[in-house]
């Protein structure tokens, strides 16, 4: 129950491809992460799995049964929309209630789990609200809760969190930890946040322009790119690629290194580098540098420093827990 | 330049005939004026001739309707004084008398035609069944009859939905008879008789009496409907106007002869409605106001009168001077005026004046007694009623 | 192509309602102009029979195209509309943004002022419309009918575009005046558009008193010069007529230009993008 | 605490505006020059009448003998009734097929359906003439079409000359004239549903919320502005209905009155008919009575209603 | 030019009080950043900024100018919508020039300025695609791009990154700081995103509940909240805080660590502390624990550690980086 299995989907918008043969197997109660750049077809994907776009061609199964042509309302799915797509007319409370209410719950229970869903969303105050009397952030959350309130076997959430607060964000990020636990469904999360994406996800699908480019746990996405994409996706700040020749590294193209394992010296290292630009954000210290021989580096350092631009500093890295990539840009396994 | 005439008129069926007889023969002989006739649909004329006529923007020659709504334009002064007019001596005080003051002393419109009732019958139809022209009631039943036990043709054609059908072919056509045409007409405005009277209501007792050989659904049979049951051969009888007879022509694939409203008796005295329908008159603010005079006057002339009357069969002139026809169903209808006595029709002069409206009361209660929705007398009271509400008639005082 | 959003058997339901209303709203259309194309008997014998080769006849199209010149009734009836639909649009949704979008003194009363056209016919007052064109001298153009349509038509539209204009999401018209938008730019680089529909629905709502209206073409503008179709073709439908073919054919004739203009403003209904607008 | 500041907003934007004067002023000005003043000029002369050929004030006169004469207010009132049944059942009958019809065309993805919509339109299309006619020759028993249609489905005997009888004419031309104007409200509600956005309709779908249920619950919801428009729209096209009518029963509105409205009183008194003479002072008296029904009307709407409806911005 | 001056401003929405009286001074040329819970007034305080709200009381002065009453088109400022609010009928390029067109730029420079902020943006294929055909985090783009092009005195924006990836985020956010510094403008920003908060600011607003909290540099905010809610809010995860009488500390009510300062160990340490629940984000890990005596704690470890759920560990942190509070939770100085 809940399983989800995409065959080779592929979509159209006219002649443009957006969706370009996704394949992929979700189990039952799997939580299930999509990344990916803005514009590569996230939405798309999972409006496809929701049956609100035709697909072009390849098939989808959500509990061994081919739905591809079946309307969402068949699907026994929940989704969160990007946009909200709140009734505008319907207060809070029966924005939430009335897919229940449709489907025939007791109206005891729709109460219970509207109050249920409401508080765990911090929305109790606001019940009888319009949308149009919310803020952004409250918006969203109604949006959540109405998937939410419906238990389905398959959720769909499209960048659920983009508009809180890192506060309430946390807070929510463990409360849709705790129903998929609760409720073992089958859960599909878009998101941009890299935090989201590692705490929440079983796996982790990393999406660009329309084709799946690594499916794996967060550790694995984290630890072992399958190639320079993945590699430069996953991570903030963004990894650092340094052409091997440069170094003189032979048999790979390009090494790629995390901010978090360069480290400075003012008295010595490997490689003499000016620092451009210094962010401080309390907890880490970004540390941009421009280095002759191995081009741009950005370096995180833990905790506050009191570097300032225009300084020379020496940069060193440990080669093991370099990444190798070759000509192609896939990860060269040791 | 050429000054240019315009007529307004209702008669749009008429445009042919204006177009390339009438004004080619008029213009021939006036060089120097231009004529335009331009008609109006017939339920638009009198609103859209009013507005006009107020705002200044109307022709210069007006068609007048008979009696009251033109006598109301002349008393606003809107239609000049035609009383001098060369070539009104052509007309009788009876013909002029639709388009005179009621004490006769002026008269604002040349008049042109008058139309005749009576019943148009389809002569194969007739000869089929062996039937002759009825001359009286009984007669006219019994052919009734006749048709109806054969049952090939609808004994027939009329219908109640326009209501104008039952009271003008049907109330006014055979009514002279009864109330004795200018005879009870006169004792009506004068208030020495009334609806309620044996003679006027006596009309609607015959009415009735016609109910069962009318078409199926004859309630929502329309105007043209009827004209076309007849003119297709599907009914026998049709109680007509003489205005029919240039459509029927062209459209009726059989022959066609026409007979007189039947007399209650053999050897009583027959009455036609023989009603002045149509007639012209000069626009008082025409700024072509002597070349509008000199149409008139043309229009008043034996010329006139013969070119119209043969080109519109059962429009009949109203020229004292007599005119030749040639269409053998028009000259049938034509010739009743010998030996029938003519009347207007009861309800035009006069009585139609005030609110209600006596005319359009009687279509009112013609269509209801045919219906049956209202008896003969019920008829006669309504009708009596209405007019007591606003006319108070000389004989009453 | 798939359909994944509705289901067969609810699109089956769709299109078998859709199409027994359409024979009910077409029968009476359908049955004139098959009429109008069989000789008289015919269309009085069987109704119902399309033409065939005995009973087809033209002789109702022959009568009317003989009758007056219809080119020039159709050019004059075109002009009048479309100009009066203009200025109907224009002057209409310019009043109806300022009472639906600025709260000001006398709002509502101009609101209610504005609605008194739909309440009383403008017949009515035929004689001061008619004198005030004598003397303007405009009795027997075009534009004494354009300007009377054009008033007629007004109060509608402010009815039916101000409602359609609240709908219209203020966000966007707050981020045109941040972007230094007029009030003026605003309303037509803006709410002009996204009021497609509306606006659409009140052409084709203005478009048809105007074209099938006899009364005012008949009154301000008879002369043979400004003639309208529905003024040159009533003289088929007059009361003593029952020259059926002619009438038919008139009737079958004067249907086909209303339905063209309509088929083009009804394009403009073509989804106003709205979605998208607001996240 | 702070004291307490009163929430309400006043509107603070001192600058004139001349801008809404702008917006306001070519409809004002064509509006009152060709609609307004000629309608007041007219409305007038329901306080002056024709006393020995001229024209004179006389108060309240007119509205006494319409009101006062039993003639006069018996076709008033005649006229009235009728008026409110051939309301009705454009209210019944019309609006809700509309309605349906405009949800039905509003379906995603639909084939055809500009052809369906141009299809049901049609008839508003078409002059008053042309319906008048039309139907007259359909249910004429003469003609034989309506009596046909009806044998074929075993229904033969309900077939009456509707239009001739006193009981059927007015609910048969109801009927007609709901025939001819539902486009009206069909495509005013299409305007409307089409701009919800697709988002609202896409959740609806999600949440299992779909077909009648749909409409009920979402749609019909976010487009009662409009329907309330329609009915409006209903009522004062009712109450100044009258073309219909004329042509098709004629100005007398027969048979025997059953089909008078305000609108044919109106005509018949004010342009008169036939013999009857227009009367300007009768027919301005009925016509002020008719405006200010309706204006009662749709002031009740804009004023308990409309104010109440609530807008949404998409 | 381009200063702003907020005076005790306050708006009700009907009885409902939104802003309780905001004064704010912001210098031409300054960044500054609005951050808050959800609903505390946000994008209410930036809307009666642009002049899209009325104020119910105080004054808004723009330029030294007062501009309460004046309405947006005559402040100067250019805005980015939390909701985008794009132009549906219009494509993407007139979306942004169309403030441009009509202030009666020639064509050329529209063109010119439109193609630099969408190259800026990564929107250049999209030039032509009106809003319905785009993605999410590219409508969010166009609305940037919008306020961009006008280089007004003075810009608003409104959570303008919350829908884009990591990586266009950064970057995004640098050309944001870049522009800023080209155009010397004032910003005014609202985010939920910490990074983008500290590494943009010059000056971090803290909104709670319709009142400012706190104004001040990152850093100050960071070291030196002013109370127990600025020290929550800013940081995540959020700052441990400690009831100063367990651990019997004298003189203060509460006791602040940041996670970042907590260290673990599993051989020694000031507090055992078993751990609940870990999460693995590649460049740090977060660690929850549960202690007798501190109550929960949250770690936060750099680099990857193998630390599992059970585990008992000792909790530390030094006392020199503890922020204290008193009973009014207002911090005490030192
Ligand atoms: N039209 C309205 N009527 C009543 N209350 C409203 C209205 N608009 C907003 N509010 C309320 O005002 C408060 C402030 O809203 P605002 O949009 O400024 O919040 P915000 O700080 O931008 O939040 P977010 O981060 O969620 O966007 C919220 O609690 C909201 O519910
Ligand atoms: N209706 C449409 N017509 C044409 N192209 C479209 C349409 N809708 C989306 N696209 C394009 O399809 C691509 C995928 O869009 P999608 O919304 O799935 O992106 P996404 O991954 O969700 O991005 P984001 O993170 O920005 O929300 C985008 O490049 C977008 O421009
Ligand atoms: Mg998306
Ligand atoms: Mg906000």
């Amino acid at each position: 129950m809940g399983n989800l299995h995409l065959a080779s989907v592929r979509k159209f918008y006219g002649t443009h491809e957006v969706l370009k043969g996704v394949d992929l197997k979700v189990d039952d109660g799997e939580f299930v992460v999509f990344v990916g750049p803005s514009g590569c077809g996230k939405s798309t994907l999972l409006r496809a799995i929701a049956g609100l776009e035709d697909i072009s061609q390849g098939s989808i199964l959500i509990d061994n049964a081919d739905v591809s042509h079946a309307p969402p309302a068949k699907r026994g799915i929940a989704m969160v929309f990007q946009s909200y797509a709140l009734y505008p007319h319907l207060s809070v409370r029966d924005n939430m209630g009335l897919g229940l209410k449709q489907a025939g719950t007791p109206k005891a229970e729709i109460d219970q789990r509207v109050s249920h869903a409401s508080s765990m969303l911090s929305l109790e105050p606001y019940l009888a609200r319009r949308p149009t009397e919310l803020s952004g952030g409250q918006r969203q959350r109604v949006a959540i809760g109405r998937a939410v309130v419906r238990e389905p076997k398959l959720f769909l959430f499209d960048e659920p969190l983009s508009n809180l607060d890192a506060a309430l964000r946390v807070q929510t990020r463990l409360e849709i930890a705790k129903l998929h636990r609760r409720l073992k469904a089958t859960m599909i999360y878009v998101t941009h946040d890299q935090v989201e994406a590692m705490t929440l996800a079983d796996r982790i699908v990393v999406l660009s322009a329309g084709k799946i480019e690594q499916v794996g746990s967060p550790m694995e996405l984290y630890n072992k790119p399958a190639n320079l994409f993945v590699a430069g996706f996953i991570g903030s700040p963004q990894m650092n690629f340094i052409e091997a020749g440069r170094i003189g590294m032979q048999g790979l193209k390009t090494l790629g290194i995390r901010p978090e394992h360069v480290t400075l010296s003012r008295v010595e290292g490997a490689w003499p580098a000016i620092i451009v630009y210094v962010e401080h954000l309390g907890a880490d210290t970004i540390v941009y540098l421009e280095s002759e021989t191995l081009g741009h580096v950005t370096a995180r350092l833990f905790g506050e420093h009191a570097y300032a631009p225009n300084e020379r500093v020496f940069v060193s890295f440990p080669e093991s827990h370099a990444h190798r990539f070759d000509n192609d840009g896939n990860a060269i396994r040791r | 330049a050429d000054a240019t005439v315009t007529i307004e008129s209702w008669r749009q069926d008429d445009i042919q005939v204006w177009q390339e007889k009438i004004i080619p023969a008029f213009e021939a002989k006036h060089p120097g004026i231009k004529v335009v006739f331009a008609p109006t649909a017939q339920t638009e004329y009198n609103a859209s001739l009013n507005a006009k006529l107020d705002a200044g923007s109307a022709g210069d020659i007006i068609t007048c309707r008979p009696f009251d709504a033109s006598l109301e334009l002349f008393k606003k002064k809107q239609l000049a004084d035609l009383t001098d007019l060369k070539g009104l001596e052509n007309f009788t005080p009876v013909a002029k008398a639709a388009w005179s003051t009621d004490d006769g002393k002026s008269t604002f419109c040349v008049p042109m035609a008058s139309v005749i009732h009576g019943f148009i019958y389809n002569k194969d139809a007739f000869d089929k069944l062996g039937i002759s022209i009825p001359k009286t009631e009984d007669e006219f039943f019994a052919a009734l009859d006749k048709i109806k036990s054969d049952g090939t043709y609808i004994p027939m054609a009329m219908g109640t939905k326009e209501m104008w059908e039952a009271a003008t072919m049907g109330y006014q056509n055979i009514g002279p008879n009864y109330w004795k045409g200018e005879e009870g007409r006169a004792a009506l405005i004068s208030g020495k008789q009334k609806l309620t009277d044996a003679d006027w209501v006596k009309p609607y007792e015959e009415l009735v009496k016609w109910k069962p050989y009318l078409g199926d659904g004859f309630e929502a049979q329309t105007y043209s409907d009827s004209q076309n049951l007849f003119t297709l051969g599907r009914a026998a009888i049709y109680p007509a106007g003489s205005w029919e007879i240039a459509l029927f022509n062209s459209q009726a694939q059989f022959k066609m002869g026409a007979f007189p409203p039947p007399v209650p008796k053999a050897g009583d005295q027959g009455y036609i409605s023989d009603h002045p329908d149509i007639a012209v008159g000069l626009n008082s603010k025409s700024p072509h106001a002597a070349e509008a005079k000199t149409f008139l006057e043309w229009v008043a002339s034996p010329e006139f009168a013969s070119i119209y009357a043969n080109a519109l069969p059962g429009f009949f002139s109203l020229n004292s001077s007599p005119v030749k026809m040639s269409d053998p169903l028009a000259r049938e209808f034509v010739s009743w005026r010998g030996p029938y006595k003519s009347t207007v029709r009861s309800t035009y002069q006069i009585l139609s004046r005030g609110t209600p409206n006596l005319e359009n009361e009687t279509w009112v209660e013609s269509a209801n007694v045919i219906n049956g929705t209202d008896t003969p007398a019920v008829a006669g009271e309504k009708l009596q009623k209405g007019l007591d509400s606003w006319y108070k008639p000389a004989a009453a005082k | 192509m798939s359909k994944a959003r509705t289901s067969h058997f609810r699109t089956g339901f769709v299109h078998l309602a859709l199409i027994s209303y359409t024979i009910i709203a077409l029968f009476p259309v359908f049955l004139t102009v098959i009429n109008s194309f069989k000789d008289r008997a015919s269309i009085f014998r069987s109704p119902m029979a399309p033409p065939n080769p005995s009973s087809f006849s033209l002789i109702g199209y022959d009568t009317v195209l003989a009758q007056g010149n219809f080119g020039l009734y159709f050019y004059n009836s075109g002009v009048v509309t479309v100009a009066s639909i203009f200025f109907v649009l224009l002057f209409g949704a310019m009043a109806a943004f300022a009472l639906s979008e600025y709260r000001f003194r006398g709002n509502w009363l101009i609101g209610l002022y504005m609605a008194i056209g739909i309440m009383i016919p403008i017949r009515l007052s035929t004689v001061a419309i008619l004198q005030g064109m004598v003397a303007t001298g405009l009795v027997n153009t075009k534009t004494a009918l354009i300007l009377v349509y054009t008033a007629q038509g007004i109060p509608l539209a402010i009815f039916i575009l101000s409602e359609f204009m609240r709908t219209v999401s203020d966000d966007l018209k707050n981020a045109g005046r941040i972007d230094g938008l007029s009030e003026y730019a605003i309303f037509f680089r803006l709410v002009l558009p996204l009021v497609r529909p509306a606006m659409a629905t009140v052409a084709v709502f203005t478009m048809i008193p105007i074209w099938n209206d006899l009364w005012f073409p008949l009154i301000l503008a008879p002369s043979e010069a400004t003639k309208t179709v529905t003024l040159g073709s009533q003289i088929f439908i007059g009361q003593f007529v029952t020259n059926w073919n002619a009438v038919l054919a008139a009737l079958s004739l004067a249907i086909l230009p209303i339905v063209t203009l309509y088929v083009i403003f009804s394009r403009q209904l073509i989804r106003g993008i709205t979605a998208g607008a607001v996240k | 605490m702070n004291d307490k500041i009163d929430g309400t907003v006043i509107d603070v934007r001192k600058a004139t505006r001349w801008h809404i004067g702008a917006f306001l002023l070519p409809a004002f000005l064509v509006y009152s020059a060709v609609m307004i003043l000629p309608l007041a000029e007219t409305l007038r002369q329901s306080f002056y009448n024709d006393v020995d050929g001229a024209l004179t004030f006389v108060g309240l006169a007119n509205y006494k003998v319409l009101f006062g004469d039993a003639r006069w207010s018996h076709d008033l009132w005649n006229a009235f009734r009728n008026n409110l049944v051939f309301f009705a059942i454009h209210m019944c009958v019309q609006n809700p097929i509309g309605i349906a019809l405009a949800a039905l065309l509003s379906t995603r993805k639909l084939r055809f359906a500009a052809l369906y919509r141009t299809a049901i339109f049609l008839p508003a299309l078409l002059s008053f003439v042309i319906v008048g006619f039309i139907w007259k020759l359909i249910l004429s028993p003469i003609w034989g079409v309506a009596p046909y249609l009806l044998d074929l489905v075993e229904l033969k005997w309900i077939f009456a000359p509707w239009l001739g009888r006193t009981d059927s004419a007015l609910v048969a031309l109801s009927l007609i004239s709901v025939w001819q104007w539902i486009g009206v409200p069909m495509m005013l509600i299409y305007a409307a549903l089409l701009s919800i956005p697709d988002e609202v309709i896409e959740a609806a779908e999600c949440d299992g919320i779909t077909g009648w249920s749909q409409f009920w619950k979402i749609k019909l919801p976010l487009v009662l502005p409009a329907i309330g428009i329609i009915s409006v729209l209903t009522f004062v096209g009712n109450f100044n209905a009258f073309d219909l009518i004329y042509t098709a029963q004629g100005a007398l509105a027969g048979p025997d009155g059953s089909t008078d409205i305000l609108g044919t009183f109106l005509y018949r008194t004010f342009f008169g008919y036939q013999l009857q003479l227009g009367d300007r002072s009768m027919g301005a008296t009925v016509a002020t009575v008719m405006f200010l029904i309706i204006l009662a009307g749709v002031s009740l709407y804009l004023f308990t209603i409309q104010r109440r409806l609530r807008r949404y911005q998409f």
